[in-house]
């Protein structure tokens, strides 16, 4: 029993690295950004909670344990946060995904649009600010 | 030796990771490549803790993963408000700033 | 068992990946003009040299190289950019020959040289055999602490991290100077003028559980620095971070009226006047400077419990600990409020300039 | 012989600490400085910082006159394992050098800042001066080679930025700071690099220790790329011929009294580290050291006493001028080193001495009246001596001194290199100085024309008389530059001492 | 082959202080060049740590050597290698060159902070960031411009 655990455990990692290689493809293979965050979100936290499982079970009951947990906790709370910022970003600034524009979407969030146009990252308007769009200056 | 197999399978997943911040082509795109590269990161850091023997040094994992994120919010907020003094609280009038400050 | 082979192959092999690795960063930094893309890069190198670190036996370099250069320059170049502009100029051909052979110059003299240092790896080299040997021996005898780097960075070598401590401080001053304590901060109100709708509650939520999270484990890592990886230093830009979490999330303005510029300034001085207090009261006990041995009178020596810390009749190490833990504590105030006070500077200082005021 | 016991008089549990006291007294100056409510304060901070590590220094300077070498372990770790301080005649010297000034500096600080930095700005202003201070004292205090880059750089960080805050007046202040930033760090780093090497081949960073243990290890290639790297890294800060480019801007765009300050000490400190592992790490008798002194140094030293001296004659600003001069004068300062005998080495020394003095005279003076007048080439600067007479005297004074009239002591200092290039025989040496000296004739005489002879164009803004706070430390070096040329016992007894230190330090 | 691999290491650490190198002197773009700078001064710390390691070692973080992972560790150690060069119980890297880059990483951040600050103030004063035009602005204005703190 106890000889099996470092077994199951590394076998646990294995399995959470090949789940973190696939979602690795995605990244390289995938068309545009929004099936690449799909790709790498997924992967990253389901492939962390199984290595870190396994590592858990190679670990025993220890104070390691307890760091790993709060690893997974912290990876489980920032990733998904962070891939939600990414994409919120991507999709405010009017980046058009690969199957076509938002065009439909960005009636209904027509701030997002105004801004600026698809396409466009940091490379137009360097130092102007979000919020001195035309037309929003009230004060 | 399968710890040794995933530290391997990591530092692939890193590598293609590096190739994807490398190429872009956009911007968002290398930022989730930097973002997913400290995932990884974390979880490689953890794995060589058990492959070396010394597995006590996860907290650098731990800040890893707090980091990533704050700098991920930062870049952000580089691309949304093109600032990193906005609040992302609702545009509610909330009287923030206006009360205090310097 | 072949374990003992594949143990010293294994990480030879996962060195020299992690090295391959940083070469085609360096490469690529190099080659963009794309500055985002480049600061970027320069996250992902810190990643892989911290990784590296950790492979080379060094996790306090590693959590220091992971805290610094993925966090806070992160944060600062991406401060900076903000501020100038995220695109360089193409640099012509004609220019890069000179460049090129001071580089190749410089690395040739030290290939040149390092083929004769002694085998990487090698324990007899004279670099691994003297002093560093001596300090493994005698450190934890001395100090009392199980991390003989906490020890030598705190005891033996204390002055040097006075030195580093006010480098900090210095940099916080350079920073103040020049871009000032972020007085241009743009109000809340005005940065958000007519956004619509509310895209933020996951990060606002995220950041409001993590916040409080964070701080704690800054304190984590400042009181774990003798037993584990980790100190005054990491702990200070861990803190620091904290904060730069809640101004990014909920404001500049908002969290410069609960962390003041004026009182992280202070405390920013503060810090090293404690440590450097430190030494003079060791001085005034009649020891030498920073001779944490003399932290405490004679009398107050004598009252204390030999069994205090767990080791009756050994020597305890009364003075080294308390003088340790204090400057240490010099160190997290000066670090974290020099880096608050870094960021304010560059976030601060509203793109656009005067023209918002 | 001085004797310096009269000249000092403190506690002696004072005097035991006076070495460290003389970093840490500064050090907690600046914090103190930083917490300043106003500028007044940090002002009379600053003062009082410097005078305590001018006092410190003066009792540092009286125990190695008693002891010969004080050794000082912090944290009560002896030398390999802790670092210490080991301070001989040379460092005392460099202390005293350095706390002079810095004292007279942080004097003019008060009217200086008053006109050139915005109000506010002034006590943080104060903490980046006094950090630099005690950086610099830390170098040259300390006998641990990383502990001397750690100090390098405390000295260095603060500077960058208050160089850049000369922008106020000019923005070019702004580029001069940057590459002085860039060209600072990368000598910093390449300083770093030479010390791993040293330590991947010794095991110790201890100077004293290398040396002991270099002695076996003088075909190594690490210690020959680790010599090299010290140099350049070392060439870099200290300004030495090819690596000047960025010194000029530097000092000046600065506000005026950085340019005071780091012409007279940032530079100086440098060399002395560079002749530190020169002379004492190194074994300058054989080996690359010597080869590195004959072929290198010497021509390199030849050139920039030449070159950067015609440069300062071409030059139109007037600051820029006093910038070359001071690479030229480097040169001067390491020729004399460069012969290595105890008169070539005292003379490089005691040049070294008279140049601090007479460059911060210079640069003093112009800020005293630039305080009033937005000026900056040598057309705007002319009439300032007829409406400024004492500022200018004082400035005239410096002048002739650089330019090595008898009677001051810039003559005694060249007319002792020039003995000591006899007595090596190296004649070239002679010529060089020659040469150059006449060039200096030349751009000294076209400054002083213009400050005396030419009337100022009419409605141009005109010079007024510097105020007290400025005369007074300005008159105080100018005084001490007549005083050494008249009588030199005491910069002479100092470089000597300093001297026999470095080349008797071989273990 | 042998004595390649055991220096690659320094090698590969030399090359990526050239490219910091090379990055510093080649770009105009003046945050670039604190990017270079940044890779310079970080690599030399990787050539430091390179020569802290001990094979077989581990971290300078003392470990009782009976207990559990202590014996792990000893027991991955390869004993010829360790009893010829006079070693015993758990291996630990060499601690000093980890505090000095501790040191340098510090003092790195802080250069890196202080030279953005100055480039930040450059662009407002010169509305550029490439040092080539920098000096050409320099050039046609000779006359004194204050830049406004």
């Amino acid at each position: 029993m106890t000889d099996a655990l470092p077994l199951v455990g590394g076998g646990l990692a294995i399995a959470g690295v090949l789940l973190v290689l696939l979602g690795a493809i995605g990244v390289l293979r995938f068309p545009d950004v929004y099936t690449r965050i799909h790709a790498a979100s997924i992967t990253d936290t389901g492939g962390a909670s199984l290595m870190i499982l396994g590592l858990c079970l190679i670990a025993g009951l220890s104070p390691i344990t307890l760091k790993l947990v709060i690893a997974w906790a912290f990876i489980m709370v920032t990733c998904p946060a962070a891939a939600h910022a990414l994409a919120n970003a991507a999709f405010s600034s009017g980046h058009s995904p690969w199957i076509g524009s938002f065009r439909i979407m960005r009636e209904s969030d027509e701030q997002a649009a105004v801004q600026t146009g698809p396409q466009t990252g940091p490379q137009t308007g360097p130092k102007k600010p979000g919020p001195k769009k035309p037309g929003l200056q009230k004060q | 030796m399968l710890l040794l197999a995933a530290a391997a399978g990591l530092m692939i997943a890193m590598a293609m990771m590096i190739v994807r911040a490398i190429l872009g082509p956009s911007h968002y795109d290398r930022i989730l490549a930097a973002n997913s590269f400290g995932a990884k990161t974390v979880l490689l850091i953890a794995v060589i803790g058990f492959v070396f023997g010394r597995p006590a040094f996860l907290d650098i994992a731990i800040s890893y993963a707090l980091i990533n994120f704050v700098t991920t919010i930062a870049l952000m907020k580089f691309f949304r408000y093109r600032s990193l003094e906005a609040p992302l609280t609702p545009p509610e009038p909330r009287g923030i700033g206006e009360a205090g400050g310097d | 068992m072949s374990g003992a082979i594949s143990f010293l192959d294994a990480n030879l092999a996962i060195d020299l990946a992690l090295l391959a690795m940083l070469v085609v960063l360096a490469a690529a930094i190099a080659m963009t003009r794309k500055l985002l893309a480049a600061i970027l890069l320069m996250g992902v190198y810190s990643l892989v040299s911290a990784v590296w670190l950790v492979v080379m036996d060094a996790p306090d370099v590693a959590f220091t190289e992971a805290v610094v250069g993925a966090g806070v320059s992160t944060i600062v170049l991406l401060g900076a950019i903000l501020l100038t502009r995220a695109e360089a100029e193409k640099t012509g051909w004609g220019r890069l020959i000179a460049p090129a052979l001071i580089a190749v110059a410089t690395g040739a003299l030290l290939v040149y040289a390092a083929l004769d240092l002694p085998s990487f790896g090698d324990p007899t080299s004279p670099a691994n055999a003297y002093v560093g040997r001596t300090y493994l021996e005698v450190a934890s005898r001395d100090t009392g602490a199980a991390n003989v780097v906490t020890a030598v960075l705190a005891s033996y070598r204390g002055f040097d991290t006075l030195g580093e401590t006010t480098v900090i401080f210095a940099a916080g001053v350079g920073v103040a100077l020049a871009l000032g304590f972020g007085e241009r901060a743009a109000p809340a109100s005005r940065l958000m003028a007519g956004a619509t709708g509310d895209h933020n509650v996951v990060l606002r939520v995220a950041a409001k559980l993590l916040i409080p999270i964070i701080a704690l484990f800054a304190f984590y890592v400042q009181f774990h620095g003798d037993l584990g990886p980790g100190g005054g230093f990491q702990a200070g830009v861990i803190l620091a971070v904290a904060v730069i979490l809640h101004a990014l999330v909920f404001g500049l303005r908002e969290t410069m009226t609960a962390v003041k510029p004026s009182f992280a300034r202070g405390v920013a001085a503060l810090g090293v006047l404690l440590y450097s207090g430190i030494g003079v009261v060791c001085i005034v006990n009649g020891g030498g400077f920073l001779d944490y041995g003399h932290l405490f009178t004679a009398e107050i020596e004598a009252q204390i419990p030999p069994g205090l810390l767990g080791d009756p009749g050994a020597t305890h190490h009364w003075g080294q600990h308390f003088g340790i833990f204090f400057i240490e504590l010099g160190v997290l105030f000066t670090v974290a409020a020099t880096m608050v006070t870094i960021f304010y500077g560059f976030a601060g200082r509203s793109p656009g300039g005067e023209a918002k005021l | 012989m001085i004797s310096f016991e009269t000249l000092y008089a403190a506690p002696l549990e004072l005097i035991k600490h006076a070495p460290v006291l003389l970093v840490a007294g500064p050090l907690m100056g600046a914090c103190a400085a930083a917490l300043a409510p106003n500028s007044r304060w940090a002002w009379m901070i600053s003062v009082a910082a410097s005078i305590f590590a001018a006092w410190m220094a003066l009792c540092v300077a009286g125990e190695v006159a008693r002891k010969g070498v004080v050794d000082y372990a912090i944290g009560g770790f002896a030398p390999p394992l802790g670092i210490a301080f080991r301070i001989d005649w040379l460092s005392a010297m460099m202390g005293l050098l350095i706390s002079f000034i810095s004292v007279l500096a942080a004097l003019y600080s008060g009217h200086a800042l008053r006109a050139e930095v915005r109000e506010e700005k002034h006590g943080l202003f104060q903490a980046g001066f006094l950090l630099c201070q005690a950086g610099l004292l830390g170098v040259v205090s300390t006998g641990d080679a990383f502990n001397a880059f750690v100090f390098l750089e405390v000295a260095s960080i603060g500077t960058y930025a208050l160089v850049a805050l000369g922008a106020d007046r000019d923005r070019r202040a702004l580029p001069a700071a940057f590459n002085y930033l860039i060209m600072g760090t990368i000598g910093a780093t390449f300083f770093v690099i030479g010390v791993g090497f040293l330590y991947a081949a010794t095991g110790t960073l201890n100077m004293a220790d290398i040396a002991t243990r270099l002695v076996t290890l003088s075909d190594s290639r690490a210690v020959l790329a680790g010599f090299a790297f010290i140099v350049v890294g070392l060439g870099l800060k200290a300004a030495m011929f090819p690596l000047h480019g960025w010194l000029p801007n530097a000092y000046a765009y600065a506000p005026s009294l950085i340019a005071v300050f780091l012409s007279a000490t940032a530079t100086k400190a440098a060399i002395y580290l560079l002749a530190r592992f020169l002379f004492t790490v190194f074994d300058p008798g054989s080996g690359f050291a010597h080869l590195f002194l004959v072929w290198v140094l010497a021509p390199l030293g030849a050139i920039a006493a030449i070159v950067c001296s015609l440069q300062a004659v071409f030059e139109p600003e007037l600051r820029r001028m006093l910038a070359f001069s001071s690479v030229a004068q480097v040169g001067y300062i390491l020729l004399g080193l460069s012969i290595a005998s105890l008169g070539g080495m005292s003379a490089g020394l005691m040049h070294l001495t008279a140049h601090s003095l007479m460059k911060a005279a210079l640069f003093m003076a112009l800020g005293g009246v630039a305080i009033l007048l937005r000026a900056r080439t040598l057309a705007d600067f002319a009439g300032a001596g007829r409406d400024a007479p004492w500022t200018m005297a004082a400035f005239a004074i410096a002048a002739a001194s650089l330019m090595g009239l008898p009677l001051t002591f810039g003559f005694l200092t060249k007319f002792r290199l020039i003995e000591a290039a006899l007595s090596a025989n190296q004649i070239w040496i002679v010529a060089v100085i020659a040469a150059s000296s006449l060039l200096a004739l030349i751009y000294v005489g076209r400054m002083l024309e213009a400050l005396f002879f030419r009337t100022p164009a009419p409605g141009a803004a005109r010079a007024a008389e510097a105020p007290l706070g400025v005369l007074v430390p300005l008159w105080i070096l100018a005084g001490v530059s007549v005083w050494f040329g008249v009588d030199a016992s005491l910069p002479e007894g100092l470089a000597n001492s300093g001297a026999l230190a470095l080349l008797g330090a071989r273990p | 082959m042998s004595f390649l691999l055991d220096h690659l290491n320094y090698v590969a650490v030399v090359v990526l202080m050239m490219g910091g190198l090379f990055i510093v002197f080649s770009s105009g773009n003046l945050i670039k060049r604190m990017v270079g700078l940044a890779i310079f001064q970080t690599s030399t710390g990787l050539f430091y740590i390179s020569l802290a390691k001990v094979s077989g070692g581990t971290a300078p973080i003392m470990i009782n050597a009976a207990s559990k992972e202590g014996q792990a560790l000893a027991a991955e150690l390869d004993l010829a290698y360790v009893a010829a060069h006079g070693l015993d119980g758990v291996v630990y890297s060499n601690p000093l060159p980890h505090v000095l880059i501790l040191t340098a990483i510090v003092v790195g951040v802080s250069t890196l902070a202080v030279g953005l600050a100055i480039a930040v103030r450059l662009r407002e004063a010169y509305g550029t960031l490439e040092a080539d035009e920098i000096a050409a602005l320099d050039r046609e204005t000779p006359k004194s411009t204050g830049a406004g703190p």
